[in-house]
C-alpha cells in the first residue's frame, strides 16, 4: 500500500519513456502499449477508492520523502529551503484521481484513430496523465506547482499539433492564458513560503497560517493571486475565451481530458489551497464568487444557445456547469460545497461522454455545423440514443448523475444567496434551451440525405462510452458512494472556514 | 694608445665599412662578398674580447654558410632583372630617422648605463667552458636548437622544391 | 404492501428496459411484454386498492422509507407512501394506461420504432407511478421530471415530422419553465423546514415552523408554478395542443388523464400547508384557464387541439375546486375526467384511424360507419358537458361549481371565480356538441374518405367500451371516494411518527386513524353511502375545507348547490340547442367564419399566445445569445487579441525605436571604426618594410620613453 | 684602452646599418643581408658584455645559439623566397603584398 499514489504517477511516465522507444512503424503496438499503460494507474486508482477510508477528512496514503533540502541565508535570516516528495490524498481528491485514470483509459480508446506520429502523440499522452494525476496527489506546493507544468506543456504540443485548423492560435492562446495563472499563482507560492517560515507543505499552511498574524494581513492579496491563476483553469467569465477555441481545435480525446480534468483543476485548487488556508479573505471574496459562478452559469448558456459548432456549445456549456460549481464552493455550507465537488466529478463524466459522442460523428463527416445535420436518428438510432442519455444527463435530469450535483448546489446555496441561486436556476431552464434545440436540430426532423449513407456508432466507440453511461446513470439513481467520499473532508473544510 | 687599440679601431672601421657598402651599394653581387669581409671582422671582434671559440664558429657559419647561401639566392632570384636597385630617397628619410633615432639611444644609454664593468679576467680557452656548459645547464636549449634545425632543414627543402612536384605527395 | 407498491412501481420499468435493449428482436415487436407489464401493475394496484378501501378508514397511511442519502452534513431520504388519494390515483393511472396500452396494440400496428413506443409507454408509466407513490417533495419532483422526459419522448414519437420535434421540445421547455418555479418552492421549503417528506412538512407547518405565513404563500404559489407548467394552465398552457403531435393514444394517456393531473395531484398533496390566499391564486389562475381554453376550443378543426384545449379548461376546473377548498370536488373532477377523457381521445384516435385525417371538415355522418365509437363517444360529452346523474361528470363538475358558487357568494369580491367557469360550462357543452355534429351527423363531406372509414379491431374498441362503462357508473364510486379522500390536515400528525425514520414497512393503523376519526366525525359526515341521486339534500353536511382557510359558512354553500343545479341545467340545453342550430345545416367552415370574422379569427389563432411568446419571449432569447456569444467573441477575444495587438504593437515600437536608436549608436560605431579601419588599412600595405618601419618606430618611442 | 662601450657603440652602428638596409633595400635578399648584420649586432654586443660583465661563458653560448639561428633563419627565408620569385618572378618586396589589409 505504501507508494500506490507514486506508482500511480510515474507509471504513466515509464510508459510514455517505453512508447517513444518502439519502433517506428509499429503503430498498432504503440497504441496497445499505451492502453496497457493507462491500465495500471486504472487499477490502482480503484485499489485506492476501494482502500480509502470514508468518513475521516485526514489525509491517506500518504507517502512523504525529502526532496530538496539545503540552508540557504535569504537576507537577514536563515531560512531552510526543504522542499518534500509530499504525495497524500483526502476526500477532495479521491474522486478526481479516479476520473482522471479512468478519462484516461478511455481517451487512449478514443485516440485510435489518430495517425499521425502515433508514438509522440502517446507518449505526450502519458505524460499528460502523469502531470495530472500528479497536480491531484500532490500535497506540497512546490511538488504541486511542477506537475502543474508538467501537465501544461503536453496540452500545448497536443493541440497544437493534432489540433484543427487554427490550432495554433488556440495553443498558444490557452498556453499563455494558463501561463499566467501559474506565474501568479507561483508568486502567492513563495509568498506562503516565506510566511511559514521555510516549508511548502499545504496541510501545515492550513493549519498554521490562518492564525498567523501576518498571513491574514496579506490573505486577500495571496487568495487573490491564487485565485487568479485557478480562476483562469475553471474557466471563470472573464478569463474564459480560450476554452472554445482550444476545444473546438483539439483532437477529441485531448478535448475529452481538457473538458473532464483540466477544468476541474481550477476549482480543486480554490478547494486545496484558498479555503483552508486563508478562511476570511474566502469570506469576504465569497459573495463576488457566487456573483462570478452565476454569470458564468448564464452567459455560458446563452453563448452556448448561439453557438453553431457542436463542440464550441459543448465547450460554452462546460463554463455553465462550472459556473454551478463556483456557486456551490461560494454557499460556504457543507451541502453546497459537497454538491459543488459531485459536479466537478459528475460534469467530467458528462462532458467526457459528450465530446467522445462529438468526435463520433466528427470523426465520420469531419466537420461540426450543427445546422448542417437532421434527422440522423432515422440513420443511426443507437447513436442517436446515447446522445440523448448523455444530453439528459447534461439537462440535469433526476436519474441521472447531473442532476446530484446541481440539486445540492441549489439546496445548499439557497440560505446564503438567495438571489443568486434564483438567477442560476434560470441556468437550467437555458440548459434545457440549448440541449433540445441542438438536439432537435441534429437528430429529429427529416433525414438529411447527405448522411444517408452514415453508419452507426461502431463498437469501439461504445466500448469508450458504455463505462461513462454505467457510472452516469448509476450515480443518478444512487448518489451515495460518490458523495461519502467527499463529506468528511468538505465539512471539515467548510467548518474551518465559517 | 696602445697598439691593441689601434688594430681594434681598424678592424672596427673595417667591419663598418663593408658593412656600409653592404647597405648602400648597386650591385648585390658585391653586397654579398662585401658581407663576407663584415663577418670577418665580427670573428676579429670575437677575438679580442678572448671569444676564440665563437670566432671559430662565426667564421665557419658565417662565412662558410650563409654566404653561400646568399649567394645562391643571389643567383637564382637574379638572373633576368635588370640591377635597377635604386634607392629612392623619399622613402629613405624615415630609414634614416629610425636608425638614427635608434644609434642615439643606443648611445646614450651605453654611455650613461654605469656596468659594474668587473676587472677582465683573462679567459684561457672558452671551448671547454663551453662546451661544458651546452652539456649540462644549457642542455636543454641545445637539444631544442638541434630539433629547430631538423625543422628548419625539412621545412626549407619542401617550401622550395620545384612547384612541379607538390603533387607528388 | 410493500411487495404489491414495488411491483407495481418497478414492473414497468423493466419492461422499458426490455424493449429498450431487446425490443427487436422479441416476436410483435415486445408489445405484449409492456402490456403484461402494465397488467401486472393493474393486478397490483387493484390490490392496494381493495386493501387501503378494505382498511375502511379515510386517513389509512402506509409509508416506507429508507435513507437515500446520508452523509455527515445532511441526509436526504426518500420512500414510498400510500393513502386513500394514492390509492384512487394508482387505479386511474394504470387504469388508463393499461387500456390505452391495449388500444395502442391496434392503433400503431405497423409503425415503425413500434417496440420504442411500447418501452417510452412503460416508462411513462413508471415515472408517473413514482410520482404518484413518492411520499416527499424531492421524489416527486424527479417524478415530475422523468414524466417530462417520457412525454418528450412520446410526444416526439413520429420525429422524421418537423412539427413533431418542434412540439416535443416545446413541451419539455415549458414544462421545464413549471419545474423551475417548483425548484424554487422545493428549496424554499427545504431552506425554511430542513425537511422535505410530507409527512413532517405538514407537521412542521402545522406547528408554524415557516418563518412567516408570506413566505408559506410564496412557497405555496411557487409550487403551484410547477403545477401550473405541468397541467398546462394558462400562462404555460402553449405545449399541450402542439403535444397532439404525438400518437393519439399517447394523447389519451398523458394530456387526458394522468401527466397533466399530475399537477392537481400536487396541488391536492399540497392542499394542507396551502395558504389561504395560494389558494385564491390557484382558483383565479384555474378560472381564468378554464374559461380562455374554452373559448379556443369554440373555433378549432383539428379533433385532437379541440379536446386539449377542453383538457386545458377542464383542469382549469379542477383547480378551481382546489382553489376554492373543495378538496373532494378537485380530486373527484380529476378521476372522473381522467375517464372520459380518455374514452374521448381514444374515440377521436379510432375516428383518425379510420378516416386518416384529424381536421373534423373532411368527416361527417360517421355515426352509421362506426356505431360503438358513436356511442362511446355521445356518453363521454354527455359527461364532459355534467349530464345529471347519469354521467361521474355530473358528480364531479357540480361539486365544483356549487362550491365554487358558494364561494363566491360567501365572498362576493372573488364572483369572478365562480361565474368564468360557469360561463365556461356553458361553452364547454357548446364545443362538444359542435365537434359530435360536424364529425358524426349531416352528410359525408368526403365521399371517399367517407366510404373507406370503418370500426377498428377489438383492441380499439374494447378500451372504448371499457372506459364509458366507467363514465356511467360514477355515482357509484363518489360517495367512497368522498368519504375515502379526505386531505391530511396538518395538525392531526401526532408527532412521534416522524420521531425516528425506519427502514421497513411501518404499517400505521393505530396512531393516526382515531386522532383522525375524530376529526371527521366532528365533519359531521353522515355514515349512509351517497346513494341517492339527488345531490342537493346532502347539503346538509358542511365540510369546510380541512384547514379552514375561508370558513364557508353551510348556509351559502347550501344556496349555492341549489342553484347550481339548475344553472347547470340550464346550461346543458343552451349549449345543446345553441351547437346544433348552428352546426346542423350544411355550413361550411369558411361561411361561418365570415360571419364572425373578427372573434374567430382571435381565437382560431388561439389569443396570438404562441405568436406573443415567440417575439416576447423566444426572440429576444435568440437576440440576446446571439448578443452574448457575439459579445463574447468581440470584447473579450477583441480583449484578449486587443492585448495581443497592443504587445505587437508595443514591440514593433521597442522595434523602431530599437531599431533607430540604439543600430544607430552601434552602426554609429561600426561606421567610425570603418573610417579608422579604412585609415589603417592604408597602413597596411602589405610590405614588410613598412611593418618593419612602424615596428621599429614605435620601439624606439618607447625606448626613448623608457630612457627618459 | 678598448672598454665596453666601445664594443657597444661599434655594435650600434653595426645594428643601425643593418636596420637601414632593411628599410631601405627593395630586394629582398638585400634585406636578409641586412638581418644578418643586426644578428652579428647583437652578437658582439653579448659576447662584449660576457667579457666585460660578470663570468662564465653564457653570453658567448648565447651568442653561439644566436649564430646557429640565424643560418636557419637564412635557409628558410631564401626557401621562401626562392617560391615567391617562382610565382611573382621578381622578389622586389615593394610588390609583394598580397597579404594586404
Amino acid at each position: 500500500m505504501g507508494n500506490t499514489l507514486t506508482l500511480m504517477t510515474f507509471v504513466p511516465l515509464i510508459g510514455a519513456l517505453v512508447i517513444l522507444l518502439l519502433p517506428r512503424g509499429r503503430d498498432e503496438l504503440v497504441r496497445w502499449v499505451a492502453l496497457a499503460v493507462t491500465a495500471v494507474p486504472l487499477v490502482l486508482a480503484f485499489q485506492v477508492w476501494s482502500g480509502f477510508e470514508r468518513g475521516t477528512s485526514e489525509i491517506q496514503f500518504v507517502e512523504r520523502a525529502s526532496w530538496i533540502s539545503l540552508t540557504a541565508d535569504l537576507g537577514a535570516q536563515e531560512i531552510p529551503l526543504n522542499i518534500e516528495y509530499y504525495m497524500g490524498i483526502d476526500g477532495l481528491s479521491v474522486s478526481m484521481v479516479l476520473l482522471t485514470a479512468l478519462l484516461s483509459v478511455l481517451c487512449v480508446i478514443a485516440s485510435w484513430g489518430i495517425t499521425k506520429w502515433v508514438r509522440a502523440y502517446f507518449a505526450l499522452f502519458l505524460l499528460l496523465e502523469t502531470g495530472m494525476i500528479g497536480v491531484f496527489c500532490a500535497l506540497d506546493f512546490f511538488l504541486f506547482y511542477v506537475f502543474w507544468e508538467v501537465m501544461l506543456l503536453p496540452m500545448y504540443f497536443l493541440i497544437g499539433i493534432w489540433g484543427g485548423p487554427r490550432k495554433e492560435y488556440a495553443a498558444i492562446k490557452f498556453f499563455l492564458y494558463t501561463l499566467v495563472g501559474s506565474v501568479v499563482m507561483l508568486l502567492a507560492g513563495l509568498a506562503m513560503y516565506y510566511l511559514m517560515g521555510g516549508s511548502f507543505d499545504i496541510i501545515e499552511m492550513a493549519r498554521i497560517l490562518p492564525n498567523n498574524p501576518d498571513a491574514v494581513a496579506l490573505g486577500k492579496v495571496l487568495y487573490l493571486a491564487l485565485f487568479l491563476g485557478f480562476a483562469i483553469k475553471i474557466p471563470l467569465f472573464p478569463f474564459h475565451t480560450w476554452l472554445p477555441d482550444a476545444h473546438v481545435e483539439a483532437p477529441t480525446a485531448v478535448s475529452v481530458i481538457l473538458a473532464g480534468v483540466l477544468l476541474k483543476m481550477g476549482t480543486y485548487g480554490i478547494l486545496r489551497f484558498c479555503y483552508p488556508i486563508f478562511p476570511e479573505a474566502t469570506q469576504w471574496f465569497a459573495p463576488t464568487l457566487a456573483v462570478l459562478g452565476v454569470v458564468n452559469i448564464i452567459y455560458g448558456a446563452m453563448c452556448a444557445m448561439a453557438q453553431t459548432d457542436f463542440k464550441k456549445l459543448v465547450a460554452y456549456s462546460s463554463i455553465s456547469h462550472m459556473g454551478f460549481v463556483c456557486l456551490g464552493m461560494a454557499a460556504l455550507t457543507p451541502q453546497a460545497v459537497s454538491g459543488a465537488v459531485m459536479q466537478m466529478f459528475n460534469h467530467g463524466t458528462i462532458t467526457a461522454m459528450l465530446f467522445l459522442l462529438v468526435g463520433v460523428i466528427y470523426d465520420r463527416v469531419h466537420h461540426r455545423d450543427i445546422e448542417r445535420f437532421g434527422g440522423l436518428r432515422l440513420q443511426t438510432p443507437i447513436y442517436a440514443g446515447i446522445v440523448m442519455v448523455a444530453f439528459f444527463a447534461a439537462l440535469g435530469l433526476p436519474g441521472l448523475s447531473g442532476f446530484w450535483g446541481e440539486a445540492f448546489v441549489f439546496m445548499g446555496s439557497l440560505p446564503s444567496f438567495p438571489k443568486a441561486t434564483m438567477l442560476a436556476l434560470l441556468g437550467i431552464v437555458l440548459g434545457a434551451g440549448y440541449i433540445l434545440w441542438t438536439y432537435e436540430r441534429v437528430f429529429l426532423g427529416p433525414l438529411n440525405e447527405a448522411y444517408s449513407d452514415l453508419k452507426d456508432i461502431s463498437p469501439r466507440e461504445i466500448v469508450s462510452l458504455a463505462p461513462l453511461m454505467v457510472i452516469v446513470v448509476y450515480l443518478g439513481v444512487y448518489p451515495q458512494p460518490l458523495l461519502e467520499l467527499l463529506d468528511a473532508t468538505l465539512v471539515d473544510l467548510v467548518r474551518g472556514i465559517v | 694608445m696602445s697598439f691593441e687599440a689601434s688594430i681594434w679601431y681598424l678592424v672596427a672601421l673595417l667591419t663598418l665599412g663593408t658593412g656600409a657598402y653592404v647597405v648602400f651599394t648597386r650591385n648585390i653581387v658585391r653586397a654579398a662578398f662585401a658581407l663576407v669581409f663584415t663577418f670577418l671582422g665580427v670573428a676579429a671582434m670575437y677575438v679580442f674580447l678572448r671569444a676564440d671559440f665563437l670566432a671559430a664558429a662565426q667564421l665557419l657559419i658565417y662565412g662558410g654558410g650563409i654566404t653561400v647561401l646568399l649567394l645562391f639566392g643571389v643567383m637564382l632570384t637574379h638572373r633576368h632583372e635588370g640591377m635597377e636597385l635604386k634607392l629612392d630617397p623619399l622613402k629613405a628619410l624615415p630609414a634614416v630617422a629610425i636608425a638614427g633615432g635608434f644609434f642615439v639611444a643606443i648611445w646614450s644609454a651605453a654611455r650613461r648605463a654605469d656596468w659594474d664593468l668587473v676587472a677582465p679576467v683573462e679567459p684561457v680557452g672558452t671551448s671547454e667552458a663551453i662546451g661544458s656548459a651546452i652539456m649540462t645547464t644549457h642542455l636543454l636549449p641545445f637539444e631544442e636548437i638541434s630539433v629547430l634545425l631538423l625543422v628548419v632543414l625539412i621545412g626549407a627543402l619542401f617550401v622550395a622544391r620545384r612547384s612541379g612536384e607538390e603533387e607528388g605527395s | 404492501m410493500l411487495t404489491a407498491a414495488l411491483i407495481c412501481l418497478l414492473v414497468p420499468l423493466a419492461a422499458f428496459v426490455v424493449q429498450l435493449f431487446l425490443g427487436t428482436r422479441l416476436p410483435r415487436g415486445g408489445d405484449f411484454v409492456s402490456v403484461g407489464a402494465i397488467g401486472a401493475s393493474l393486478l397490483a394496484a387493484c390490490w392496494i386498492f381493495w386493501q387501503v378501501m378494505a382498511g375502511g378508514e379515510p386517513g389509512y397511511q402506509w409509508s416506507m422509507v429508507f435513507r437515500w442519502v446520508e452523509v455527515e452534513g445532511f441526509t436526504i431520504p426518500m420512500g414510498l407512501a400510500i393513502d386513500t388519494l394514492t390509492a384512487w390515483m394508482l387505479l386511474v393511472v394504470v387504469g388508463v394506461s393499461f387500456l390505452v396500452h391495449v388500444f395502442s396494440i391496434g392503433y400503431m400496428h405497423g409503425e415503425d420504432r413500434y417496440h420504442l413506443y411500447f418501452g417510452y409507454l412503460s416508462l411513462f408509466s413508471f415515472s408517473m407511478l413514482w410520482l404518484v407513490l413518492s411520499d416527499n417533495l424531492l421524489g416527486i419532483f424527479v417524478g415530475w421530471e422523468l414524466v417530462g422526459v417520457s412525454s418528450y419522448l412520446l410526444i416526439g414519437f413520429f420525429f422524421p415530422k418537423r412539427s413533431a420535434a418542434l412540439a416535443c421540445k416545446k413541451a419539455f421547455l415549458t414544462n421545464r419553465v413549471g419545474d423551475l418555479g417548483m425548484w424554487l418552492g422545493i428549496m424554499l421549503v427545504w431552506k425554511e423546514l430542513g425537511v422535505l417528506r410530507l409527512e413532517q412538512v405538514y407537521h412542521h407547518v402545522g406547528a408554524g415552523a415557516f418563518s412567516s405565513e408570506a413566505t408559506l404563500t410564496i412557497a405555496g404559489v411557487l409550487l403551484f408554478v410547477g403545477a401550473v407548467g405541468k397541467s398546462a394552465q394558462l400562462p404555460l398552457h402553449v405545449w399541450l395542443p402542439d403535444a397532439m403531435e404525438g400518437p393519439t393514444p399517447v394523447s389519451a394517456l398523458i394530456h387526458a388523464a394522468t401527466m397533466v393531473a399530475a399537477g392537481v395531484y400536487l396541488v391536492g398533496r399540497l392542499f394542507p400547508i396551502l395558504t389561504p390566499d395560494a389558494l385564491l391564486v390557484i382558483a383565479y389562475v384555474g378560472a381564468l384557464t378554464a374559461f380562455f381554453a374554452a373559448t379556443i376550443a369554440i373555433v378549432q378543426d383539428d379533433i385532437k387541439r379541440v379536446l386539449a384545449y377542453s383538457t386545458v379548461s377542464q383542469l382549469g376546473y379542477m383547480m378551481v375546486g382546489l382553489g376554492v377548498g373543495s378538496y373532494f370536488g378537485g380530486l373527484f373532477h380529476l378521476t372522473t375526467h381522467a375517464a372520459f377523457k380518455a374514452c374521448l381521445f381514444l374515440g377521436s384516435g379510432s375516428v383518425i384511424h379510420a378516416v386518416h385525417t384529424q381536421n373534423i371538415w373532411e368527416m361527417g355522418g360517421l355515426r352509421k360507419k362506426m356505431p360503438i365509437t358513436f356511442a362511446t363517444w355521445v356518453i363521454s360529452t354527455a359527461a364532459i358537458s355534467g349530464f345529471p346523474v347519469l354521467t361521474n361528470g355530473f358528480f364531479s363538475k357540480e361539486r365544483i361549481l356549487g362550491d365554487a358558487m358558494g364561494f363566491g357568494l360567501h365572498l362576493p369580491q372573488h364572483f369572478l371565480i365562480f361565474a368564468l367557469p360557469m360561463v365556461a360550462a356553458v361553452i364547454t357543452v357548446f364545443y362538444m356538441t359542435r365537434v359530435t355534429i360536424v364529425t358524426f351527423f349531416g352528410e359525408p363531406r368526403d365521399r371517399e374518405k367517407y366510404e373507406h372509414a370503418h370500426e377498428g379491431g377489438f383492441e380499439i374498441t374494447a378500451p372504448l367500451m371499457v372506459l364509458s362503462a366507467i363514465t356511467l357508473l360514477g355515482f357509484a364510486y363518489a360517495g367512497p371516494f368522498e368519504r375515502m379522500v379526505t386531505p391530511p390536515s396538518s395538525t392531526d400528525y401526532a408527532a412521534e411518527q416522524f420521531a425516528a425514520f425506519h427502514y421497513g414497512e411501518s404499517l400505521r393503523t393505530g396512531a393516526l386513524d382515531e386522532s383522525h376519526g375524530a376529526h371527521a366525525a366532528e365533519a359531521g359526515r353522515g355514515e349512509a353511502a351517497h346513494e341517492e341521486p339527488a345531490h342537493a339534500e346532502t347539503g346538509a353536511e358542511h365540510h369546510e375545507a380541512p384547514w379552514g382557510p375561508h370558513r364557508v359558512d353551510a348556509h351559502s354553500l347550501h344556496t349555492g348547490h341549489r342553484a347550481v343545479l339548475y344553472l347547470s341545467l340550464l346550461a346543458l340545453i343552451l349549449g345543446v340547442a345553441l351547437a346544433t342550430l348552428i352546426y346542423h345545416r350544411k355550413r361550411s367552415q369558411e361561411a361561418l367564419a365570415r360571419r364572425f370574422s373578427g372573434t374567430w379569427r382571435v381565437l382560431y389563432n388561439k389569443y396570438f399566445v404562441d405568436e406573443a411568446y415567440q417575439a416576447g419571449v423566444v426572440n429576444p432569447l435568440l437576440w440576446l445569445n446571439r448578443l452574448s456569444a457575439a459579445f463574447d467573441r468581440v470584447v473579450i477575444d477583441g480583449a484578449v487579441n486587443g492585448s495581443a495587438t497592443l504587445t505587437r504593437a508595443l514591440s514593433s515600437g521597442s522595434g523602431w525605436s530599437d531599431l533607430r536608436i540604439i543600430d544607430g549608436i552601434v552602426n554609429g560605431i561600426a561606421s567610425v571604426t570603418q573610417v579608422f579601419g579604412a585609415a589603417f588599412r592604408r597602413v597596411e600595405t602589405g610590405r614588410i618594410q613598412h611593418y618593419f618601419a612602424f615596428f621599429l618606430a614605435g620601439t624606439l618611442v618607447l625606448m626613448l620613453i623608457r630612457v627618459y | 684602452m678598448i672598454g665596453l662601450v666601445h664594443y657597444l657603440v661599434f655594435a650600434g652602428i653595426l645594428f643601425c646599418l643593418g636596420l637601414f638596409a632593411v628599410l631601405t633595400r627593395r630586394n629582398a635578399v638585400t634585406v636578409l643581408m641586412g638581418i644578418e648584420l643586426m644578428l652579428n649586432a647583437g652578437n658582439v654586443n653579448l659576447v662584449a658584455f660576457n667579457r666585460f660583465v660578470g663570468s662564465g661563458v653564457n653570453g658567448q653560448i648565447f651568442a653561439l645559439f644566436i649564430i646557429v639561428l640565424a643560418a636557419a633563419e637564412a635557409a628558410v627565408a631564401l626557401a621562401i623566397l626562392l617560391n615567391i620569385y617562382r610565382t611573382y618572378k621578381h622578389i622586389t618586396v615593394d610588390e609583394i603584398h598580397l597579404l594586404r589589409g
